[in-house]
């Protein structure tokens, strides 16, 4: 299985506040985190968001929202992360940069209760609104079940 | 004085056409819908965090769970992720049954769709003659993995079991009567002009929407779109079939129907290949791979072209033999985003038109 | 001996009820009382046939075998549906109108069975054979448009609403191009009368004079049973059941049965001004008239219940669009061209 | 022409009117079972070692396996799956190194109390006394022993006891 990376030399040189690390995926800092996305979808025509999500990191006091591009025309993907702080998670929405991000960012919200700043509707989607708690934090703790 | 007034309707979550429990709340101005709400989630079981507490083979069953119309193509992806994370060889037989499995499951998953699309605008027969067929490939693959919808036949490193005594035959032969009976679907559904009425120019996508709101599979590919991951970015040994990626162009409700039909017929394509192809190919179904997995350190995102779309597993490794965490991009709950939008303006029928030829399966949607 | 079978036992009764004295008039109407508790009888029993029948042949259309447990080859299947659904509480929605709700399904049936009072099953075999039965058939039929408003608005349901405004909607709609679709079969007739339509019928039956008639007919006819393929008022992929939605039990068999007993309505009629009615083809008297009659019907009904098998649902715009672009203009030129082509002939002479 | 598809859509139904029919009469007939079927469970309890890999594998947690002690060697006395939680996937059957755990072809695992669902493959008592002679001598005379102690104890739970699982005797919610 040969992957098809994105020019990431080329955008690290562009983009000096990123950091590529081995895998090739990059990490911008949250808040340039709009204004390179708009450059990727507009320079190197990573049209299509296929996978936005985030993983929680107690220890290091973070979540990293990790949004997967890819290109249509292109058939190169690109891995973009970045972290935000754990206490006060809010992030600039990529719903006006690409829409796909629209049910995605409110599934991140719901689980793992990350704030999208600008996101038409960000409602609890899979859960009930009245839940409390974001179950995918890996401090929740829940009541019930079998074991 | 004369006045009229919107009102709503729950369009769900008990609804036939629903297809399982999802709820639209449309706001109506007549019949015809000014704005639609889905609500989804009600079978939500929380597949992501409880894969937090498997090993990474355990994790295989509940992949099975979300598109439990085309199991196989979800425990593929899986698989696919893990040995991406930890750099597993697959060997070549492994990859010939995985290829014939998912193809099975995808044909069994497009049989389903058609049939109950028919179903949806109101053609019974279209729905059963195309379940008698899902039967047959159902059949097909409890005989090779022992179950009939969720298979867990995927293994990280190849799959389960080698194929039966005769099994290759048997599906050459259901291969070789396909084609008969897309025809017949054709002459049913298709092909009808009440059908075409229906559903031509009904929920038209324009080919920059369906990319901006990362619509995938047939959904994306009706708009004429061509972007299918077995060919844009071949993965498992897909490079090495002959097969079309079919193409809509209205990007409306028919498109997407038809589009279907046609993959059916790629799919059998494929699979007649790879059962020309693995006649040649002998050896063991599954790598060497340890018993406690325990992938590096690291991070994975890995998607495949499932039957409904994209499905991307993103896994995340702490070097422990249980995944830190597991995230999926569901193809039908993406594929949902858009509703709202598409179905402004239309009428009752149309809800039903619309949401049938986007193909979801809320088991999938909700996770 | 089989031709005459119920002419002779209405005669037989008549004398048997002249030899007891009472006054022509009173034999009379006991007669006529016989008559129509027979047709009620043959009705109800038909419907529920009609049902098995229906679940036969969707069954073997979709490589099934239908009902085959309860009876011989499941022919009892529908009997004890229907004894389970009588069995069965009837569930009143909480803010329906209860007089209302409860009386539609029981006024559902009242015109259908008006209607067969007046249409011959065989030679001499009408209840009633009034001058003007085509026209008493017309008018008596729509009227359980009203019943399935009644039960959809009482409901007190969206899903019901929705569906009884499309009843009115459709059946009103396909009103006219039925009429429209008769009034050719009527004006080379020269009658409204059934039995005098099916005599003119006796060396060439309508459908062949008349095609784009019957076809306009059909079409209408199957519209205003609200069969598939424009059964939207039913809709169960998009509004559930339509007006009968909320109703359980016997309430909803009643409805059920009437969308029976009316396909029969249909199809007879359609046997009685298009397919020459009891008149056998090719001179094969020695089969009973009403023999011929209910083999005429029954192909029709198979042929509607294929349909229903076959096509999918039209949506409620198309729907109208059909018969007011359609049908009705192409009636309105079928009559046209009908008249035209009836003076040319007798300009010719007959 | 308009009307087409209408015309052949009926030409197919009635072409299937006519064809074969695919209705299989279910309680008499029954459609065959293949080989590799994810059905009702079955221990050989000779083979078994009460090793716990297949519970270790169960990604649902559903077997539970109870043992003891017996001299130096682990008696087990118990193999209880809860079948309600069960995902039939395999991996407790593929984890089994003595090939003591298989499927069967019976399907029929419904149950009319909620109680009755746990599918019990071994429930019997170790052996009294750890014996420290020959081992294989030993375990031939404990099983009889322990099996009517078993029956005697909980005769009214259904395949409860050691036969039923072993396949010796058809087990009773099969019928």
């Amino acid at each position: 299985m040969k992957e098809k990376i994105a020019p990431v030399e080329e955008i690290k040189q562009k983009f000096g506040y990123i950091e590529v690390d081995e895998q090739k995926a990059v990490n911008v800092p949250a808040g340039k985190l709009l204004e390179f996305m708009q450059a990727l979808k507009d320079e190197y025509e990573l049209d299509f968001l296929t996978n936005l999500t985030a993983v929680d990191y107690p220890e290091e006091n973070k979540f990293e929202v990790v949004y997967n591009l890819t290109s249509t025309t292109k058939a190169y993907g690109l891995m973009v992360r970045t972290g935000v702080d754990r206490e006060n998670p809010v992030l600039p929405s990529v719903f006006p940069i690409w829409g796909g991000a629209n049910w995605q960012e409110r599934e991140v919200y719901d689980l793992m209760g990350i704030v999208f700043t600008g996101h038409p509707n960000l409602k609890r989607i899979l859960l009930d609104d009245k839940f409390e708690g974001h179950p995918l934090r890996k401090d929740f703790q829940w009541e019930g079940g079998r074991e | 004085m004369l006045r009229t007034q919107e009102y709503f309707l729950n369009f769900g979550p008990q609804h036939p056409s629903t297809h399982g429990v999802f709820q639209i709340i449309l706001t109506l101005d007549g019949e015809r819908i000014v704005k639609a709400e889905p609500v989804c989630g009600y079978l939500h079981r929380g597949i992501e965090k409880l894969a937090e507490s498997r090993t990474y083979t355990q994790v295989i069953p509940y992949t099975d769970r979300m598109d439990y119309l085309a199991a196989m193509l979800q425990n593929l992806g899986y698989v696919q992720a893990v040995e991406k994370l930890m750099g597993i060889e697959v060997p070549e037989r492994a990859e010939y049954l995985r290829i014939i499995s998912g193809e099975l499951s995808r044909l069994a998953s497009h049989l389903l769709a058609t049939g109950v699309y028919a179903l949806d605008i109101g053609g019974f027969t279209g729905f059963l003659l195309c379940f008698r067929e899902r039967e047959r490939v159902m059949d097909l693959l409890e005989e090779l993995t022992g179950s009939r919808m969720t298979l867990s036949y995927a293994r990280i490193g190849g799959v389960a079991d080698d194929a039966p005594e005769g099994w290759l035959d048997k599906v050459k032969k259901l291969m070789d009567d396909m084609p008969g009976y897309i025809d017949e679907y054709n002459g049913l559904i298709t092909g009808n002009e009440i059908f075409q009425a229906r559903t031509k120019f009904v929920g038209q996508l324009t080919p920059e929407t369906a990319i901006n709101y990362s619509l995938s599979g047939p959904v994306l590919r009706a708009s004429g779109v061509n972007y299918d991951l077995r060919k844009v970015r071949p993965y498992g040994i897909y490079d090495r079939f002959d097969f079309e990626v079919p193409l809509g162009e209205n990007g409306d409700c028919f498109d997407r129907f038809y589009c279907r039909v046609r993959e059916m017929q790629q799919s059998v394509r494929i699979i007649q290949q790879a059962i020309e192809q693995i006649k040649e190919v002998d050896g063991p179904v599954i790598a060497k791979v340890p018993k406690v997995l325990k992938p590096p350190k690291s991070d994975v995102y890995h998607e495949i072209e499932s039957a409904k779309g994209i499905i991307g597993y993103y896994v995340v490794s702490d070097g422990s033999n249980k995944p830190y965490r597991v995230h999926v991009r569901r193809p039908s709950f993406i594929n949902l985003g858009y509703l709202d939008e598409m179905l402004r303006g239309y009428l009752i029928a149309d809800v039903v038109a619309i949401l049938g030829s986007i193909d979801i399966v809320l088991g999938e949607v909700d996770c | 001996m089989l031709e005459n079978l119920f002419v002779g036992i209405a005669d037989w009764l008549r004398s048997l009820l002249g030899g007891l004295g009472t006054p022509v008039e009173i034999n009379e109407a006991i007669v006529m009382l016989v008559k129509l508790v027979a047709i009620l009888v043959f009705i109800l029993i038909n419907a529920l046939w009609l049902v098995y029948m229906e679940r036969k042949v969707a069954a073997y259309m979709q490589a099934r075998i239908g009902p085959n447990r309860v009876g011989p080859k499941g022919l009892l299947q529908t009997t004890a549906d229907i004894g389970k659904l009588i069995s069965k509480e009837i569930v009143i929605p909480g803010k329906a109108d209860k007089v209302v709700f409860l009386l539609a399904p029981v006024l559902i049936f009242v015109p259908t069975l008006m209607v067969f009072a007046v249409i011959p099953f065989g030679k001499n075999m009408a209840a009633i054979d009034m001058n003007i039965g085509v026209f008493y058939l017309l008018a008596i039929a729509s009227l359980s448009t009203l019943f399935f408003w009644m039960g959809g608005w009482a409901s007190n349901s969206k899903y019901s609403l929705i569906g009884s405004m499309r009843v009115v909607a459709q059946m009103v709609s396909y009103e006219l191009p039925l009429v429209l679709g008769l009034l050719g079969v009527i004006m080379i007739a020269g009658s409204l009368k059934m039995s005098d339509i099916i005599a003119a019928q006796e060396h060439t039956w309508f459908i062949f004079t008349q095609p784009i008639a019957f076809l306009i007919y059909f079409t209408a006819a199957v519209a205003e049973t609200n069969r598939c393929p424009f059964d939207l008022v039913e809709g169960e992929s998009e509004i559930i059941a339509g007006p009968y939605t909320e109703y359980g039990g016997m309430a909803f068999a009643m409805f059920f049965l009437a969308e029976y007993a009316n396909i029969m309505v249909i199809c007879a009629m359609a046997t009685i001004m298009f397919l020459g009615g009891w008149h056998a083809p090719f001179g094969l008297d020695f089969i009973p008239s009403w023999v011929w009659f209910f083999l005429k019907m029954y192909a029709l009904i198979f042929v509607v219940m294929q349909l229903r098998w076959t096509y999918p649902r039209i949506r409620v715009d198309q729907l109208m669009g059909f018969s007011w672009k359609v049908l009705v203009p192409l009636a309105l030129a079928n009559i046209f061209i009908t008249g035209i082509g009836m003076k040319i002939y007798q300009a010719i002479g007959w | 022409m308009f009307g087409q598809g209408l015309i052949k859509g009926l030409q197919i139904t009635w072409k299937e009117f006519w064809a074969k029919k695919f209705t299989v009469q279910y309680p008499e007939e029954q459609h065959p079972v293949p080989e590799r079927f994810h059905g009702k469970f079955v221990l050989d309890v000779d083979k078994c070692i009460a090793c716990g890999l297949c519970a270790n594998a169960c990604p649902n947690k559903v077997i539970t396996i109870e043992k003891q002690k017996v001299g130096k060697k682990q008696y087990m006395t118990g193999y209880i799956m809860n079948i309600q939680y069960c995902l039939f996937c395999g991996l407790c059957v593929e984890s089994c190194n003595k090939d003591a755990l298989h499927y069967s072809k019976d399907f029929n695992m419904n149950q009319y109390f909620y109680r009755d669902i746990p599918l019990v493959l071994v429930k019997r008592e170790a052996p009294a006394e750890p014996e420290e002679e020959e081992q294989p001598a030993a375990k031939a005379e404990a099983r009889p022993k322990a099996k009517p102690q078993a029956k005697a104890e909980k005769p009214a739970e259904p395949a409860a006891n050691s036969e039923v699982a072993a396949g010796k005797v058809p087990g009773k919610e099969g019928e």
